[in-house]
């Protein structure tokens, strides 16, 4: 966990729902984490499993209707942020959280020169002219290596590539030297070389300034690049969280182990086998009465079916897994759950 | 490899351009050979831009090929493809598409989706042709009873079934897989990878399997050929090109791949480099990887390199001057 | 920019040229053709024509020397009426026709965008559904109905007030604009509300409005630099469309309010069968639209940059 | 982080952490199977504007199709009796005897100023007046609204050009409505002479028994005597300015207006298709080539051309005009939805299902039919249905400007063309056809507008 000081972000039970056309989704359900200056906390996960959801609901990006908070808060050193767009006269967005998506070309406005846009946000949180400003981008650009920074800044979005896009984000989300970075999968939509570049720079930065990051992805490999600690969601729910090495070397929950097995591994030069986990997630518009893993589960028990596991505690460092195994009940669980392969159930589908 | 044996499929020296009018021409794949043998699975990786999809593509005869020759079993195919050689073809070559969703005609039942090849080509009778189609269905995990359901009903990893049975179900030698996981969630990806090598294995199928996923292109396949800007780089046993590229491109590509392991990434820092895969329009002499190339010579910049075999290792094919 | 003017000026002259040649052919299907027929009537006009256009020569030859007339900018001669060029009807009617568009395609524009804007601001409540049900009348009305029963309304209310408020019909002074403008402009205006709305709902949910969100812009900036700007794409693409509606829309309300304009003219000489004028008329008009498209293609250069470089 | 909240193992079934026998209810698809269009069909259904529509386009339909069957007057008919009638009831008439104007002497004027000499009747009205002296002349004006000073007096509808002359029968196109008369004596200079006398008359409906009996209004062996009732002809909406039956008239416009509707959208929409996916499918050159004429034939001012074509194809005397509308119309208007299908078919074209039939060597032809024209119907279909109402515009437009449907044929258009001339006296005559038009093109603009979102939510959600 974090310093002798308080996190700087604590998010705690939040649950957002969505009405759509077939009926209500429960989208996130329940999630707490927080997060310390010059940390890298990875929010992991497969598409659907609400990662995304949660960070927009902090971020006020969620649409309302039909998206609806129903729960919980999140504390900004300690002031609630949740449904407020202000924090001491002040949007908190951009000034003291910064964020960049997914898809670079997409999130950026395609009408407005790269530089306007990095320079708008010092407009309105610093009050600063419009030259300073966006001689300031400049210098952003600059700092993100961002080649002819000066020239780059009067061009326009669809003259650069995905890679440089997203660096201009990144410089646009650090315009106010925010205490918090954001990035929901910044690297998806850009190939293993860009990627690496991005995955650097972003790391630089965090060392230069002592950011929080908090990194939404579903590429394993990166959250083992970046991540301090990581939390695992599945179906809503964070069913796993700790440090990076407890997830990937202690895993607490039997979807951990089995997104590892699933995929290939280059570690130790031998091939494993692919275990895939059979099924797919449930859909949330009637989540299960228990386990929403159960169904996909090797290790699964009666109880799991209509009682959702606590977050059980099984290490002292803070650790934890939303699994039954882990009860004081069931002999040897744990050792059950990291040999990850269907003992007593064969896997089907 | 069996030596002894002609290869399958010999890929010489294919390109394919694509005009853009005004005398600009996107170098989409350029002089790529490559040979396959049967029951073999040859990876394909590259960044996007590389013209690894237009190279499958082109090699299966949905592009007409620019120039080049590609034989199979002995056999020239034509440079363009009418419908006719489609049909002649279409119990020999098949293909798995990228994107499960656009892939399957959303007009139609699945049963007619996988059953449309058996009732373009055989003369079985309906009630076979659904005995087949509930056969496959069976075959890629599904049940039968879906056989009247609409692809849309069904997740990603369910349609990238779907599409397997398409293809299969044709019982072709030689099927190229084009990004068929890309589109997948992880822990489905596995389900699709595990199927493919299930029915490879079961059929006794070749496989050119495109991905720009490394570590599942050496997970899966028996060779591995790396593809930049056109040309392929590197080519070579999986395992050796993996974990000891020659190829500068390969050895930053594989650098630049995250292992989902913390330790060995604290290990290894900052592999990245600097720049971008250039534009392929109208591409000039030279070695394609020069300008980003960190071991670049003066020659790079003027003599394209040759896939040439290593001389330590035979079955390794690099187009690099630093290995003349 | 400079390139793709030239082009787009290349490819507009072309179109012209097709329009004429459209036309051309057109009135020589007339039965009978009546260019080289013996319905000319007086004297002195054949003989006009007969210089003009070369009615005795093959038609190959009689195209050469139309399009060698249209080149010159020379229209021709009418065909009913002593000594009357097309290119002086013109001159003395389209000042009237372009008045009433350009005050109409103002209103269409300007209306069209705000109302839109506003219906999507105020997304399912009282006034977009109030604008909405506005729009649906604007489209689903014709516009001779609106000026029909505008008459009748300013008719009535003259009547009420005791005094002439606004003139029934007739031109000459800026009150005699405003309402035929308004009734020209309606069908336009509700095109592009539904178009601006539409199109801003799109953009309300468009990656980089919520990158806006997280920049922490308020609302109204987020509103004006980032979706207004972009919503308007959609709608400056089709003011080229959009104008020539107008353009044409306005025989009817120039008969209507008895607007001595160019498309009153037009239905004139149709009725008269003075070919001659309808065909320089065409012409005259297609290659009037076609600059129009170019200006306003032209212009949503200026507005989207990715059109600029080209 | 909050503390474990360990369940009570004393609560919980002994077996509870035994392993799971079967499965847990995973992804199972429970919804029932629906193809594109029962889909398309359940979502326009939930939008009720545009079923209301729907049925709003039958009725329409019926009207003008089944109407005349029901409703059976001759468009064509002139009710002289009743010109630009307003809309209502069926009207009564009282029998008079025949008049001819100054064959009978009027009475003697009494000796009051300007009153009525006989009940005033459609046939005629009938004012006497005391005689003025020095009057050389008197003027008489009648008028539809109250005479007040300082107001028009009205018509002027003659004077007696005598002073002896002190009486007037007006006989000039009486309606059963209120009149003002007023009466003027002049000077043999034309100078006024005093405030001139008005009178307010409320006209009745007359007929003469011979007419009653030449239109069937009473039976062949009634006889009904003068002074009697008889009930004229019936017109619920009314008559135009010839007297002709405005339900029927718009039965018979209704069904031109919405034969050009329908079928030049329909004709144009095909040749589109035919065109653009002939230019699609082919791609390269032919598809530039041929995109490029469409591009020309978009160019042409469209209004100017429909009318340009008009006068082209000649129209003669005792020709509708709907034909010769229909056949311009689709040669100007195809090329929007060629390049719409073009375009549709360009993308389809690079779709995986059309590449994985072809690699089944499926021919160009099933490809076709099986795969690029079914997802393109839904474009096609919307199309189609926007169409149809600005056919239906350009229809009563041109025939509003006298370009278009020419009588005796009539259509919405052109009655409203007819109707704009009375419009300040008998409004329903526009109001009516003008209607008829509006509900029609909302109609299926609503109609569009569910079909778009209801395939395109379809389109949406990725199949």
């Amino acid at each position: 966990m974090t310093g002798a000081d308080a996190p700087l972000l604590d998010v705690a039970d939040l649950r957002v729902e969505f009405d759509t056309y077939g009926g209500t989704v429960q989208a996130v359900r329940g999630v707490s984490f927080s997060v310390a200056a010059g940390k890298t906390l990875a929010i992991v996960g497969e598409s659907g499993c609400g990662k995304s959801v949660t960070v927009q609901a902090l971020m006020g990006l969620v649409p309302m209707p039909p998206g609806r908070i129903t729960a919980g808060s999140a504390r900004l050193r300690g002031h609630e942020i949740l449904g407020t767009t202000m924090l001491e006269g002040r949007d908190f967005r951009g000034n003291e959280i910064g964020m960049i998506f997914q898809d670079p070309m997409s999130a950026l406005n395609p009408t407005m020169t790269i530089g306007r846009q990095i320079a708008e946000t010092l407009e309105v949180h610093r009050g600063w002219s419009r030259a300073r400003a966006f001689a300031r981008a400049v210098e952003l650009l600059d700092m993100v290596r961002i080649p002819e920074a000066a020239a780059r800044a009067r061009q326009y979005p669809f003259e650069f590539s995905g890679g440089m896009l997203q660096r201009a984000m990144i410089a646009m989300a650090i315009a106010c030297e925010p205490a918090i970075l954001i990035a929901d999968e910044p690297t998806t939509a850009l190939d293993v070389t860009i990627q690496a570049q991005v995955l650097d720079l972003m790391a630089d930065l965090q060392n230069e300034k002592s950011m929080a990051i908090v990194l939404i992805t579903h590429d394993l490999g990166v959250v083992a690049r970046m991540a301090d600690d990581v939390a695992v969601m599945y179906a809503g729910q964070i069913v796993e969280k700790g440090s990076v090495d407890d997830i990937f070397y202690r895993p607490a929950h039997p979807y951990t182990v089995g997104l590892r097995a699933a995929m290939p591994t280059n570690a130790d030069h031998a091939d494993h086998v692919l275990r895939p986990i059979p099924g797919s997630p449930p859909d949330l518009f009637s989540p299960p009465a228990g386990c929403a893993y159960a169904a996909r589960c090797p290790h699964a028990m009666n109880i799991c079916a209509d009682h959702d596991p606590p977050p059980f505690l099984p290490d002292e460092s803070g650790h934890f897994g939303r699994c039954w195994l882990h009860h004081e009940s069931v002999a040897g669980g744990l050792e059950r759950l990291r040999a990850g392969a269907a003992t007593e159930r064969s896997a089907h589908e | 490899m069996n030596d002894t044996q002609a290869p399958l499929l010999v890929v010489d020296r294919m390109t394919k351009h694509f005009p853009l009018g005004k005398g600009r021409t996107v170098h989409a794949v350029d002089g790529v050979s490559l040979t396959i043998d049967e029951r073999e699975i040859v990876g394909l990786v590259g960044e996007s831009g590389s013209g690894k999809s237009t190279f499958g593509k082109a090699l299966i005869g949905l592009h007409e090929k620019t120039g080049g020759r590609v034989s199979y079993r002995g056999e020239v195919l034509p440079q363009s493809y009418a419908p006719s050689d489609f049909r002649r073809l279409a119990t020999t070559m098949q293909m798995i598409f990228q994107d499960p969703y656009s892939s399957l005609n959303p007009r139609m039942t699945v049963g007619e989706i996988i059953g449309e090849g058996l009732r373009l080509h055989s003369r079985l009778s309906a009630s076979d042709v659904r005995d087949r189609v509930a056969d496959w269905l069976k075959r890629v995990g599904l049940s039968p009873d879906y056989m009247s359901r609409y692809p849309h009903e069904f997740s990603g990893g369910q349609r990238q079934r779907i599409g397997i049975a398409r293809a299969l179900i044709m019982e072709p030698e030689f099927v190229v897989c084009d990004e068929p996981i890309s589109a997948l969630d992880v822990s489905v990806q596995a389900q699709v990878v595990n199927l493919l090598e299930e029915l490879q294995q079961g059929m006794g199928l070749t496989l050119l399997f495109i991905a720009h996923d490394l570590s599942m292109v050496r997970h899966v396949s028996d060779r591995m050929a790396v593809m930049y800007l056109g040309a392929l780089a590197e080519i070579g046993p999986a395992h050796d090109v993996f974990f000891d590229p020659k190829h500068p491109y390969t050895q930053i590509l594989i650098a630049s791949n995250p292992e989902p392991d913390p330790a060995s990434e604290r290990e290894r820092r900052s592999a990245s480099i600097s720049g971008e895969i250039p534009s392929p329009v109208n591409i000039g002499p030279g070695c394609r990887f020069a300008g980003r190339c960190p071991h670049v010579m003066d020659t790079c910049r003027s003599t394209t390199p040759l896939l040439t075999p290593l001389a330590d290792a035979p079955d390794r094919q690099v187009a690099c001057h630093l290995y003349r | 920019m400079l390139r793709y003017t030239i082009r787009r000026l290349v490819q507009g002259v072309i179109t012209v040229w097709f329009i004429a040649t459209a036309t051309f052919l057109a009135m020589h299907m007339v039965p009978g053709d009546p260019l080289s027929g013996e319905k000319a009537t007086s004297e002195q006009i054949r003989a006009n024509l007969e210089a003009k256009y070369g009615l005795n020569q093959p038609i190959g030859t009689q195209y050469l020397i139309y399009l060698g007339n249209i080149a010159k900018g020379d229209l021709g001669i009418s065909f009913t009426q002593k000594n009357r060029e097309v290119n002086d009807i013109i001159r003395e009617h389209f000042p009237v026709s372009a008045a009433l568009g350009i005050l109409a395609i103002t209103f269409a524009a300007i209306g069209g965008i705000l109302l839109g804007a506003l219906t999507a601001l105020y997304r399912n409540k009282w006034p977009d559904a109030a604008i909405m049900l506005l729009v649906i009348l604007g489209i689903s009305v014709p516009s001779f109905v609106f000026a029909a029963f505008s008459q009748l309304a300013i008719v009535k209310l003259n009547a009420l007030l005791g005094f002439s408020l606004l003139p029934v019909a007739g031109w000459g002074t800026v009150s005699h604009m405003i309402v035929p403008s308004l009734v020209l402009g309606l069908g336009t205006m509700a095109y592009l509300t539904r178009l601006m709305r539409s199109s801003m709902l799109e953009i309300v949910n468009a990656d980089y409005v919520r990158t806006a969100h997280a920049k922490g812009l308020p609302p109204t900036r987020v509103f004006s630099r980032h979706q207004l700007r972009n919503a308007i794409l959609p709608v400056v693409t089709v003011l080229g469309p959009a104008i020539a509606a107008i353009t044409t829309g306005s025989f009817v309300i120039e008969l209507v309010f008895a607007i001595p304009g160019l498309g009153r003219y037009f239905v004139q000489a149709v009725q008269q069968l003075d070919y001659t004028v309808i065909m320089g008329t065409t012409v005259f008009y297609g290659a009037f639209l076609v600059l129009m498209v170019i200006i306003v293609d032209l212009l949503y250069g200026f507005v989207d940059p990715r059109v600029r470089v080209d | 982080m909050t503390e474990t909240p360990l369940t009570s193992p004393g609560m919980l079934p002994p077996d509870a952490f035994a392993p799971m026998r079967g499965t847990v209810e995973g992804h199972a698809i429970t919804r029932p199977s629906l193809s594109y269009w029962q889909d398309a069909w359940i979502r326009l259904k939930a939008n009720w504007r545009a079923l209301f529509s729907l049925w709003l386009i039958v009725a329409m339909l019926a009207f003008v199709l089944v109407g005349p069957l029901v409703w059976r007057v001759d468009p064509a008919a002139q009710d002289l009796r009743q010109v630009s009638s307003a809309p209502g009831l069926a009207r009564s008439a009282i029998i008079v005897a025949p008049f001819t104007a100054g064959a009978e002497e009027p009475p003697v004027p009494a000796n009051r100023g300007l009153h009525l000499a006989a009940p005033p009747t459609t046939q005629v009205v009938r004012l006497v007046w005391q005689p003025v002296s020095g009057a050389a002349d008197y003027l008489v004006y009648r008028n539809i609204v109250p005479v007040t000073p300082g107001k028009a007096y009205g018509l002027p509808l003659g004077n007696t050009m005598s002073a002896s002359t002190t009486h007037y029968d007006d006989q000039l196109d009486l309606d059963p409505q209120t009149y003002y008369y007023t009466v003027i004596p002049v000077d043999a200079d034309g100078r006024r002479l005093q405030e001139p006398d008005t009178i307010k008359v409320a006209v009745k409906s007359a007929i003469t028994l011979a007419e009653a009996q030449e239109r069937g209004l009473v039976g062949a062996n009634d006889t009904p005597g003068v002074g009697d009732r008889v009930t004229l002809a019936w017109h619920p909406l009314g008559t135009d300015y010839l007297g002709r039956d405005m339900l029927a008239r718009l039965m018979q416009g209704g069904r031109a207006s919405l034969f050009i509707g329908l079928v030049a959208p329909l004709l144009y929409v095909m040749l589109g298709v035919a065109y653009g996916s002939v230019a699609g499918f082919i791609g390269g050159r032919v598809d530039q080539v041929m995109m490029r004429f469409a591009d020309f034939v978009i160019a042409l001012p469209f209004l100017l051309f429909m009318i340009l074509l008009k006068v082209a194809f000649g129209i003669g005397p005792g020709e509708s005009g709907i034909m010769p509308m229909i056949v311009a119309m689709v040669i100007l208007l195809w090329p929007g939805t060629a390049r719409l299908v073009r375009g549709q078919i360009l993308q389809v074209r690079e779709e995986g299902y059309v590449e994985a039939a072809k690699l089944l060597g499926a021919r160009t032809s099933y490809i076709m039919l099986r795969h690029m024209i079914p997802n393109t119907l839904g474009v096609i279909l919307v199309t189609l249905t926007f169409a149809i109402p600005s056919a239906i515009f350009t229809e009563a437009f041109l025939s509003f400007i006298g370009m278009g449907v020419a009588p005796p044929e009539a259509s919405w258009g052109s009655m409203s063309n007819d109707g704009i001339k009375t419009m300040l006296t008998h409004p329903h005559e526009l109001l009516f056809p003008a209607l008829m038009i509006s509900v029609t093109v909302l109609a299926f603009n609503l109609l569009g507008d569910g079909l778009r979102d209801a395939l395109d939510a379809r389109m949406r959600s990725r199949g």
